[in-house]
Order: structure tokens, then C-alpha cells, then sequence
């Protein structure tokens, strides 16, 4: 046999190697201009190639995607955001010390979740990845709700049938989580076609990972959304990573994922994920865009994982250590700090209290959502709950088995 | 009362239903414009209007995905899969999402959909136009399976279906669409108009999913089927001369053993027929859960007629298909045992 | 409820009302460059919207697509493609007689096949689906040998297990039909993955229709595809219709197909299908492509399905009449006839004796296979057929049904 | 002979066949530079090159649809579904393709791959991580099913499965990936280390798909099992005191039916285990089958314990687990009845 010649993507650096994102497609802030959201699809083709940035090296907001938003406004984001990493850290480590079963931190694309939330109306509908907490916490899920879910114990929302994180909001119009990826993209098509159905106004919102775009339900969603106008906005959230394989696997080679979008017809946005007001503006831009009967929007969030997959993971196995120091798109929460501080709107010492409250108030959800047991410790949830809700009502058959678990226990 | 065939019957169940409750919407594969390839949905669009009634595109996953998000936001959808042989790459959506929506969200979020599918041999349709996949959906808890067998069970049922706050595949035996078939293939086709169940109500009305019907009523062997074979054995017992009781089980999950149970205790003979291969299909856990509850009425082993277990091959097909002559001569072999 | 605003495709002309291609994008002959096969994906976009056609209204061949072959090639192509629809005609006609269960007519796409196949190395592997029938007749496979499946006779290539029309030829290098909507799409690919870890330069070609982009394993074919530069070509014949379906309905209001190419980071041609010049020349255009190590190409081939989309079906029940006759580009055999008349290599004379030759070879070759069965008269296949193939071995419990079979019988 | 748990088996299995022979391909989600998230493809990749242990798109249908035009242009491609919870979006390419395209183009073309994916709970992986869906393969004509309980018979059978010309749906029970596991959650976890089956040659051998192997030897009853269970099994009969004869079919198909029915003949008892969902699941065909051919040796009804018909719950996993306990109870309550 000769030589092979089948391409296999390049990978920039492995553990050992020095991180290169020369491949990611930079654009200085306030670069890229800012159509009306009732453009036709082939004006936003390079919309979908650059990226869109407000807030520059200085932290200045500049452009015209700059949202212009109060500075109340933008330290209730910059809460948000930090609220999401504090929480997370804490989970992370209750998980290390047995606590709860799994884990899986947002760390590095917080921006992307709360910065949506924050664009989007309360009811609109949001179909989550197990990676936007930042949307329970930004839609006012209480936190002790989260970790009762994460503890499987007596006040788990999903009564201990799903692994830590497949939480879900009914009241706060966030969807139910699936471990299966990309699913709820199509779910979210259909629910924003239900809505236009019904001549209502709202507007869904899906989220997923670039390695997810190679599910079929991501074409299914585009095709859906593309041939009945659906008022829905697909998020395909960049952090490089899927688990261990790099965004290249998923066709990010040289390729914008936003780009699919207009391949597809309908309009791409390529959006600086780490710029709290460049993900909240291309978002209002998308929302509008979807009210008034445009269609849909798929948005690329470009950011960076900056933690292991799951607390399953070790991601030094696969990619340098170093990786996130160099990202060229630096950290969300400490970004829009430097904002405000540039705006005179915030300090050091706020921050550093800020911080010690938020600490505060993940430990005081934390000792309340213990006292409702853990999957260890009781008070426990009743097995029984294992038969109900498989059916609306408990057919016969599972009847019988859960006597039978009964009698057996 | 009106003479429906299988085709109309399911066409009125679904007329029904768009009229009396706005949320209902129908949505598939040509279903729209042209009505269908099998005409099920046909006049439905130019009733009810292009919103109601969608064409869609051809990703069985895609419809399925839609329909559940359609589900969640309050509607009630009505999908066709064209083909059951093209259900299959809606098999994720269906197993992970439509059938665990309500348990993993502690039923905070549901989404009520109706899958109608044309199953089944008989039309030449050949290896990928034939096959009867309900047994890899009765594995699948958090659904239900339904097929019917006649007209008036087909409207009833999908109604019911339709109203149904648990997803329900609702398999339809394409070769009964026109008429009754008896399994023998060189009689001349068999039309719905003389057939007692095929006298249906043209308004609403449900039954209720879940409870076997006795197809006919019998002493010395109980036969346990569905779909077209329902026809097929009670023209076997018939030929047969042998006062077989059939159990038309209509819906596999939930399953109606006590109906099942009483008549293999009374008769305690048992032959289990299906058109679906043989090897781990429906008939397996009717035997398994038949053996269960009446071993001790058992005076011989259950027996199987079913399709082989190969693919539906085009130009075989009547040998395929399990027909009049193979569950006569298994009847006839059950029957002959000594108990 | 107020009114419904869902988006739903738009079709140009139902029964009775007039036919309007209008939403059709054209360009005239010759008008769009032709780039060399190396050039980056982004310098294909263009070619992924416009439109490559080299035969003009007058049926010169004009522009850089031009494949300038030989008028004695010319007619090897007019005649297969003329044999196809003679072919296909008369498999009708038997259909409609009872002879055969289940007929599909490629009339009006001939080109699309004949072009591609004349196009390609014969080593290169072809992945077609149902209305391919010009690949097997362009590959040389015999018309009795097509006839025979046709026929589920003793001679069935299919051993009676597949549908009419559900060929194969492994000789041919022409992969086996399914009858499931683009599962071989993702095939080809992997295919092609193969050839090129094996270090050889055989490509492969797969064709499915515009309906079937909706299908999941488009997007696996896409993605694959592009991840790897897969050395493959994906062609999407458009003929307007999926039954009842128009192409908007798969995503083709104002979007073309081919733009998915350039979308995903593939190249992407839109083609005049019914323009055997032009299709020649794409196809050929994307082979160097692909056997230089650039990878796939996305080609959009233009066309209209003239005929019903199978014996099962009806179009007049849901579109108009006069469509065909209406359709700007026309008839691809009547404009390859007009150019080989023009370049002075052809007559109306030969034409017609063509024809008539082509009637006498599928008349003789249908009395041909006509002796070796059909499926209601002898001689028969042997059931037990039906049991191999399953397994290379069979298994014994399908050895103890073939025997209860034959006892029964 | 060394000893290996099961991930290294695996390991070792595809080691072997990627060295002698250059057609086998391994492919997948994360196989290739990390090794897979069980590590079961670890450091193939760096050996035999990333042109034979590829990394893939998160795309289980594009990997079997890839991996099938490999298989027709001559490789053996050895396809990971990273968990079988996530094998349903392949499942169309595997019915409706792989399983089906020998017989369709009667064997002009074929595809021998092979599929692995690890299956069963007792990770706490939830109801997404948990799943035993052989049954929905093992309905489907045209591909072979196979679950190994113990490092040795991992070895030789994956090795069998690559070397067949027929497609093998190769299911690991991840719960042994690295110890054996008797069902019992509160003691200990096990290594493989003292298990005799943890005693594997290093380089090539292989066992015949579709033998199954009697895990314990016993005269009173047989417990048909496979997988994780398999040592549940052995383990309740002994701490019943019960003289039970424990087969581990090790393929679902094809089915080693005269195995089983011999020893059910001998000792007229028999319960069937698996952790899969009960309602028509694989034990529905092992009981239907075992009834129709030792029918008049049973002493007592064929008794079923397997998996509740609900999803895997995250918290009530030792619940639903048909763990020690609850296999020693029904096989408590089958001595005890009077045959
Ligand atoms: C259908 C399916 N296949 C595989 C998996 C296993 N899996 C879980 S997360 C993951 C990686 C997802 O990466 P990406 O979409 O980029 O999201 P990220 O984790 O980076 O947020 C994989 C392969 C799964 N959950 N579902
Ligand atoms: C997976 C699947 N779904 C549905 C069908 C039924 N079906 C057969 S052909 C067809 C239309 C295909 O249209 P298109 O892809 O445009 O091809 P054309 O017939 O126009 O050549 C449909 C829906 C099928 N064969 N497979
Ligand atoms: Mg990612
Ligand atoms: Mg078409």
C-alpha cells in the first residue's frame, strides 16, 4: 500500500506543546457592522465568517453592536456570571468529596449563558445544554433547588431519576436536560413553530456544543427552522473541545460554525462568547429578528472550556495545561469587570466583596439543600417514585413490580 | 353509522379531533396537499389550513424532534412516518426523548404525540415496505403501541390515542387499509363493506387503549395475535373446524394478560401469530408472560406462527408471510398434541 | 388565538393554475468562470449559486466549462441516455401490463447519471439511488440483467429479495440501492475514506434527491466529509418534486442546494443537470478535486423529474400538467440532439434511427429476460432463497425454518 | 497468560487484530489520541497511526454509515458507540443497512464490522448511561449479538467478531470493565486479579460467537443469563445453597438454544436473568423458546427476573438493579414450588 493520504484534522498543541489559536479567526471590536435584524440571509454571510466583539483589549464597549446598557444592568450580569463560577466551584468540589455523584462546571463561557438569559424575554423558552447552568441561575432558579437536584435527595425536581445537572425549570421556561446531545434542537424548532402555530409572540432559545453541530438533530433543527421560518435561536457554543476531541473533528477546520447557518438559509452570527455585551446584543438582535417574523438565527459563540469536560475528565491528557492562559478571548466575568471598573461603575474591593457574598450564599444554599439529604445520607427519596411517572398513570404491570420491589425490600 | 374502510375510519379519526380540539395538528410526509401517500390525511389540509396540517421534510428524526417540542408548547401532534420501515431514524427521538420526557422531568414537561405508521406485507412493497417493528417499541418504556385490526377499532383507538397524554406509536396494518385479508393470497381482495366492524360512527368516540378484544369466541385453543393476523387465524380456525377463541390484543403495551390469561386457563392450548419475524418479537414476551401465568393450565407447549427471520423478500413474499395454511398446519399440529 | 404567522414554502403552481419557474435562479451558458479544482472552498461559493451550464438556447456549447469532447463522445452519451429513456418507457409499459410490481422513470434527469458516469474512472465506486438508472446503463451493465430484477426471475440479480429497480453491479463498481432515503451518502464517504487509507486514488460518487437532503445522513456525509476531505462527490439531483413535496420543503426557497457545500467548508457547484456538457464537466471538475486531496464537492444538479415519481403515484393530483413543457432547461437528450445537430455531427435522419435501434435492443432484451421468469410465471426462484444471504452462514434455527417451509410447501 | 480485566482484554483483542491485519480499522468518539473515556482503545492510536484509529465526529449514525463504505471497500472497521444509550441515533444505518445488505444484493457486497459498546448500570450513570438495549438488536435478521461476562471470553470473542464476515453488535457491560460484580452494591468493589476468566493469553485466539459456556455447573435449576449478571447469578445460587447450573449464553444471536435446553432439561427449573428492562426483552425470547423445547420437562413455570420496566434511575440504581437479592428470592420461590 502506499502511503495513506486520508486528512485527519490538525490538532494546535497536546500536552507538552505550546497552545496555538492562531487558527481562530480574530476581529478587533466594534469591527464588524450591524445590520437591521430584517436583513435578508445572504447579508449576514459575513456576520457568520467574522466575529462580532464590543467590549476591546481596554475593556471599552465600541462598535455599533455595543447594547448600551446601564451599569446596574451590567453588574447584575457581572453577578450572574460570578454566581454561575462560585456555584460551580463549590459542586465541583462536593463532587471531589463524594457528595454528589458528577459534575460538569461551565467555567470560561459563563457570558454565554447569562448574557443570553439576560437578552431573551421571561418567556421565552430555553432548551439548555448540561453546560448553561448560567440560564437557571440567571432566570432566578434558587440555588438550593439546583443542588437538590445534584444530591438526588428528598427535593430533586426530576424525584432522583437523572444524573447531576439534567435539571430543568417549568416555571422559568427552561427545558428539561437530556444526556443525549442535541436533541432538544429540534424539540426547540418545533416548540418556536408551535408558538408562531398559535400566534403567540414568544421565542425559543437551544443551546449545544460545537462537537454536538455533527448530530443529525443539528440538521434536523436547521432544516426545520429554515423551511417554516421558525421564530428560534440555535446556539452552537465553541469552547474548541468535546470532551478530549478538538473542534476540528466537528468541521470547525477553517470553517465557522455560524457559517452553517447561511449554507443552510438562514442568518449566522459569529459572536466573541467571552464579551457579555456582544452575546447579549447579537442575541436581541436574533430575538428581534425571530419576533418579526424573520426566522431563525444560529449564533456561534466562540469561547474556551476552561475546565475538564466533567468531573469524569482529565483534560491534561489531551490538551496543554496552558491552554486557557493564552486564549486569545480571555474570561468572561473578568472582561466585563474591566468594564465596569473603565466605566467607574465598579472596583477591586466591590468585586472582592461581591465575591465573598456570593461564597456566602452558595454555602448557606448548600448546608439548606443538605438538610433535604443527600443520595448517601437520608432523608431519602421513596423508590417507589422509580414507577411513577413512566406513564400518566401507573399502568398495571409497573403496579405489580413496584409491590413486588415493596415486598422485597 | 357508516361503511368505513381502515383508510377512512383513520382519516375520520383525525377529522374529528382537528374540529373538536384546536391543538390537535397533523404533520408528515405528504401528508399535507396530496393527503398522504396511502391518502389517510386526505381533504384534511384544505379543511384545517396549512398550519394545522403540514407537509414536512423528509427526517423522520426531524419530525419527530418537532413534535415533541410542539407537544411541550401545548399542541397535541399527529405524526405520519410513511413508511414503518422509515421509523427507524426517528428510533432516538422516540427511545431517549418522546418516551423518558415525562419521568426524567418528574412530569414537569410531557408532550402527548400520536406516531401513525403504515406497518406490514401484502402489498409487494418488498424488504424495506413491509416490516412490523412494534417489538422494538414495546421494549420501550414510557410508551404505548397500539394496532388495530379493523375499521371501527382503528377510530376509535386512534382517538383515544390521540387523546392520550402518553406518546403512542399507532401501527396500521397497510394491507387491511382496503379490506380484510384472510392470509390467503390467490382469493380475489377482500373489500371492508360487508365486514361487521367496519360499520363505524362517523362522530367521536373512543375505546379505551389497553383492552384485548375477543375477535371470536372459543373453547379449545386460545390464538393471541394482532393486525392483519387477527383475520388470518379466525379464517384458519374456521378452516380448521376447531372452536379456537381469538384474542385480538389491539394494543402490546399496555398489554391485556388478564383477558389473554382467562382464556388460555379455560382453553389451555395457546398459539401466538404475528407478521413480524419471529426471534425476539412481540410474540416472545406474550409467551413468556402466557407460560407465566397459566403454567399450570398449560397442556401443551405455546406455540409461534410469525414471519421468519430473514428480511421480506420481494418475490417470496407468500411464502414470507405468515399465511392461512402455515397457522392452519400449526393449529392443527397444537391441537393434536396430547395435553 | 390571533392569526398564525408559521412560514410555510411556498409552491409555484398547483393543478389547474400556471406554471412559474420564475423562483428557478438561471444564468446564461458560459457565464460562470471555472476556477482550477485546487482552489480554497471559499472561491467556490459563487458556483454554489450561480448556475454552470455550457449549452446555450441555440445548443452551442460555450464558456470555460466547456468540456470540449468529441462529437464521436457526444453521441456515445445522446445514445445512452436516449437508451435509458427508451428503457425506462417500455419498463412502464410492463409495469402498467402486470409484468413487473413497481416501476421509477428517470426521464427528464438522464444526464445527471450519463454525464457523471461518462465523467468518472470506472474504478471509481457509485453510490446511486432509485432514478440512477443511466449509471448502469452508461456502466455497460445489460439491459437482460437489469430486466431480470425487474422481473424477480430466476436470473434476479437480488435473488428476489428486493424491490424492482433496487439494482446493484459489482463489476460495474455501482454500489447496491436501498431502499431508505441517503443512507448512502455517509456509505460513500467512508468508502472514499477507505480508498484514501489504502494510499489509492479511486473516488467515490453519490447521488440522492433534493427531497433527501432533509435525511440525517446528508449532514453525516457532510460532515464526514469535510472533517476528513473525504475524496468524494456528492450530488443532489433537484428536481423540483420529492412526491408530492416541492424543493422548498427541503429547504430550497431562495437558498440553493449546493450552497451547503461552501456552508459545512466543502465545495459546492450548481449545475444544469439537463446540460450533459455541463454536468460532464463539473463532475470532472470535482474528480481532480477530489483525487488531488481537496476533497469532496457538493454538486447541485438542476433538473426536473418529467415523469410521476413512481408507478405508485400520480402527479397530477398536486401539481400542473404543462410543468415539463414549461421548464426553462429544457430536455436534456432533445438539447444534446440540437448540439450535435449544430456542430454538423448529427441528424434528425440518425436521430430517428437511433431510436428505432434502441426500441429493437430493449424489445429484444425484454423476450430475452422474459424466458428466464417472472414473478407470476415459471420458471420461479427457489424460495429458499429467501434464507440465504442472511448470514454468510446460515444459522441453524433459519435452517430449521427453510425446512419447516419446505415441509409446508 | 497474563492477567487482564476486561478493558485491557479489549485492548489487547484489537492490539492483536490491528497487527495482523492491516484492514482493521478502529473508529470512534474520543478512540483515537485519548484512548476512549473507558480507555479501552488506549494507546492504539500512537501504535497503528491516526489512519487507523480514528477519531470521529459526535455523529453515531455517520460512524456506522462511514464504517459500512469501509467495510464494502475492504476494511474491518471496529466502531465504538461511546455508551449504548447513544446507539439509537445508528440504529436506522444498522436495520435498515448493515444488517440488511448482504442479503439484498445476495452477498455482492457485504460490510464485516463489528460495534462495541459499553452497556448496563451500576456506575451510577443515570438513565442515560445505563442501558441494555440488546434486545432491539437481536429482534433484527442479519446482525449477530454478543455480551461477554469475563475478560477471557472478551478477548477471544471481539477477536471473533472481527474476524466474522457478518456484522457483530459487540456489548460490554461497563460494571466489569474492571472487577467482576456480584450484585451486591454494599460490599467492596472487586478486581478482576483472582477471577480464573482474568487469566488471558496475550496474543491471538478467538472463541465461536454463538456457543454458550456454563459459568457453574448444578443439577437443581438453570439460570440462563449473560452479561454482568452472569455473576449474579453464581452468586445467589451460592449464597441459596442451591445446586445451580449457571449459562452464560455470551450471544444473544445466534442462540445457543441446545445448550440451554439440555440443562433445563436435566434439572426442569429455570430462571432467566438480565439487567435490561423486562417487557419484551431478550428474556422474553429465552423463555419462549426454552418453553417450547423442554415444555414437557418443566416442573415449574420458566421464572424472569430482569430490570424494571422504567428507565434507569439515577438514585434508585441498587433498586433497579435485579441485583442479589432479588435474583435469590425468585430462585427461592422456584425451588419452592411443587413441580
Ligand atoms: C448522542 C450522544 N453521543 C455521545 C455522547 C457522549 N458525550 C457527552 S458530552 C460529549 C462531548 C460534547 O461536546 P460539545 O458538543 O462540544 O459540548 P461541550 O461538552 O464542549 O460543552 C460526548 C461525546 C452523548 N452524551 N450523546
Ligand atoms: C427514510 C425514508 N423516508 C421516506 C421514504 C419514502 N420516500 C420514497 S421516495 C421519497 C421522495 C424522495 O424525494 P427526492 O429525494 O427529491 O428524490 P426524487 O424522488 O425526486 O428523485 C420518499 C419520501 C423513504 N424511502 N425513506
Ligand atoms: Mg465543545
Ligand atoms: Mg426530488
Amino acid at each position: 500500500m502506499s502511503e495513506p493520504k486520508l486528512h485527519v484534522p490538525a490538532v494546535p498543541a497536546r500536552p507538552g506543546e505550546t497552545p496555538d489559536f492562531s487558527y481562530v479567526n480574530l476581529a478587533p471590536a466594534g469591527a464588524v457592522m450591524k445590520p437591521d435584524p430584517r436583513v435578508p440571509v445572504a447579508e449576514t454571510v459575513a456576520l457568520a465568517e467574522s466575529l462580532i466583539r464590543v467590549l476591546d483589549e481596554q475593556g471599552k464597549a465600541c462598535g455599533p453592536w455595543n447594547p448600551k446598557l446601564s451599569p446596574d444592568r451590567l453588574i447584575v450580569g457581572l453577578r450572574e456570571m460570578l454566581l454561575t463560577r462560585v456555584f460551580d466551584d463549590r459542586m465541583q468540589r462536593t463532587q471531589r468529596q463524594g457528595r454528589i455523584t458528577f459534575y460538569i462546571r461551565s467555567y470560561g463561557e459563563e457570558a454565554v449563558s447569562v448574557a443570553a438569559a439576560a437578552a431573551l424575554a421571561r418567556s421565552d423558552m430555553l432548551f439548555p445544554s448540561y453546560r448553561n447552568q448560567g440560564l437557571f441561575i440567571a432566570r432566578g432558579v434558587s440555588l438550593v433547588e439546583l443542588m437538590c437536584q445534584l444530591l438526588s435527595n428528598t427535593r430533586d425536581m426530576c424525584k432522583g431519576r437523572q444524573l447531576p445537572v439534567m435539571y430543568h425549570a417549568a416555571e422559568e421556561n427552561i427545558f428539561s436536560l437530556s444526556g443525549n446531545l442535541a436533541t432538544q434542537f429540534p424539540q426547540a424548532v418545533g416548540w418556536s413553530m408551535a408558538a408562531a402555530i398559535k400566534g403567540e409572540s414568544r421565542i425559543a432559545a437551544a443551546w449545544i456544543g460545537e462537537g454536538s453541530t455533527a448530530a443529525a438533530d443539528f440538521h434536523h433543527a436547521l432544516t426545520f427552522a429554515k423551511v417554516y421560518k421558525a421564530p428560534v435561536i440555535l446556539n452552537v457554543v465553541n469552547n474548541q473541545w468535546a470532551i478530549s476531541t478538538f473542534q476540528g473533528y466537528a468541521g470547525g477546520e477553517q470553517r465557522s460554525f455560524a457559517a452553517r447557518g447561511p449554507g443552510v438559509g438562514i442568518a449566522g452570527l459569529r459572536v466573541d462568547g467571552n464579551d457579555y455585551l456582544a452575546v447579549y446584543a447579537a442575541t436581541q438582535w436574533a430575538a428581534e429578528r425571530a419576533r418579526c417574523g424573520e426566522g431563525a438565527t444560529l449564533i456561534e459563540l466562540v469561547t474556551y472550556r476552561a475546565g475538564a469536560h466533567s468531573t469524569s475528565d482529565d483534560p491534561t491528557r489531551y490538551r496543554p495545561r496552558e491552554e486557557f492562559a493564552e486564549w486569545p478571548l480571555g474570561d468572561p466575568a473578568e472582561r466585563l469587570k474591566q468594564h465596569l471598573i473603565q466605566l467607574g461603575a465598579w472596583s477591586e474591593s466591590q468585586h472582592a466583596a461581591l465575591l465573598a457574598e456570593l461564597e456566602e450564599t452558595v454555602a448557606t444554599a448548600w448546608k439548606q439543600a443538605m438538610a433535604y439529604g443527600t443520595l448517601s445520607e437520608g432523608p431519602k427519596l421513596d423508590p417507589k417514585l422509580m414507577f411513577s411517572d413512566v406513564y400518566k398513570n401507573m399502568p398495571e404491570h409497573l403496579r405489580l413490580q413496584c409491590e413486588q420491589m415493596e415486598r422485597e425490600a | 353509522m357508516t361503511i368505513m374502510n381502515m383508510v377512512q375510519a383513520l382519516n375520520s379519526a383525525m377529522d374529528v379531533m382537528l374540529a373538536r380540539d384546536s391543538s390537535v395538528v397533523v404533520l408528515g410526509e405528504d401528508v399535507g396537499y396530496f393527503g398522504g401517500v396511502f391518502r389517510v390525511t386526505d381533504a384534511l389540509q384544505k379543511k384545517y389550513g396549512a398550519h394545522r396540517v403540514l407537509d414536512t421534510p423528509i427526517a423522520e428524526g426531524g419530525i419527530v424532534g418537532a413534535a415533541i417540542g410542539m407537544g411541550v408548547n401545548g399542541l397535541r401532534p399527529v405524526a405520519e412516518i410513511q413508511f414503518a420501515d422509515y421509523i427507524y431514524p426517528a428510533y432516538d427521538q422516540i427511545v431517549s426523548e418522546l418516551a423518558r420526557l415525562r419521568y426524567r422531568s418528574a412530569a414537569a414537561f410531557t408532550a402527548p404525540l400520536t406516531i401513525r405508521t403504515p406497518c406490514g406485507g401484502g402489498i409487494r412493497g418488498g424488504q424495506t415496505h413491509s416490516q412490523s417493528p412494534e417489538g422494538v417499541f414495546a421494549h420501550v418504556s414510557g410508551i404505548k403501541t397500539v394496532m388495530p385490526s379493523n375499521p371501527y377499532d382503528a377510530k376509535g383507538l386512534l382517538i383515544a390515542a390521540i387523546e392520550d397524554d402518553d406518546p403512542v406509536i399507532f401501527f396500521e396494518p397497510k394491507r387491511l387499509y382496503n379490506g380484510p385479508f384472510d392470509g390467503d393470497p390467490e382469493r380475489p381482495a377482500q373489500a371492508w363493506t360487508n365486514h361487521p366492524m367496519a360499520e363505524v360512527p362517523e362522530g367521536y368516540y373512543r375505546l379505551e387503549i389497553g383492552k384485548a378484544a375477543v375477535a371470536r369466541a372459543g373453547g379449545a385453543v386460545t390464538m393471541v395475535t394482532y393486525g392483519t393476523m387477527v383475520h388470518v387465524c379466525i379464517a384458519a380456525a374456521e378452516a380448521e373446524g376447531i372452536d379456537a377463541e381469538v384474542i385480538d390484543i389491539r394494543s402490546m403495551m399496555p398489554l391485556d394478560i388478564d383477558t389473554i390469561a382467562q382464556s388460555v386457563e379455560k382453553t389451555g392450548r395457546c398459539l401466538i401469530a404475528h407478521e413480524a419475524t419471529r426471534f425476539a418479537g412481540f410474540g416472545a414476551e406474550l409467551s413468556a408472560s402466557i407460560q407465566e401465568h397459566c403454567f399450570w393450565s398449560l397442556e401443551a407447549p405455546i406455540a409461534r406462527v410469525a414471519g421468519w427471520d430473514t428480511p421480506y423478500p420481494h418475490a417470496f413474499e407468500w411464502h414470507y408471510f405468515p399465511g392461512k395454511q402455515r397457522v392452519r398446519r400449526s393449529l392443527r399440529q397444537l391441537m393434536q398434541i396430547e395435553g
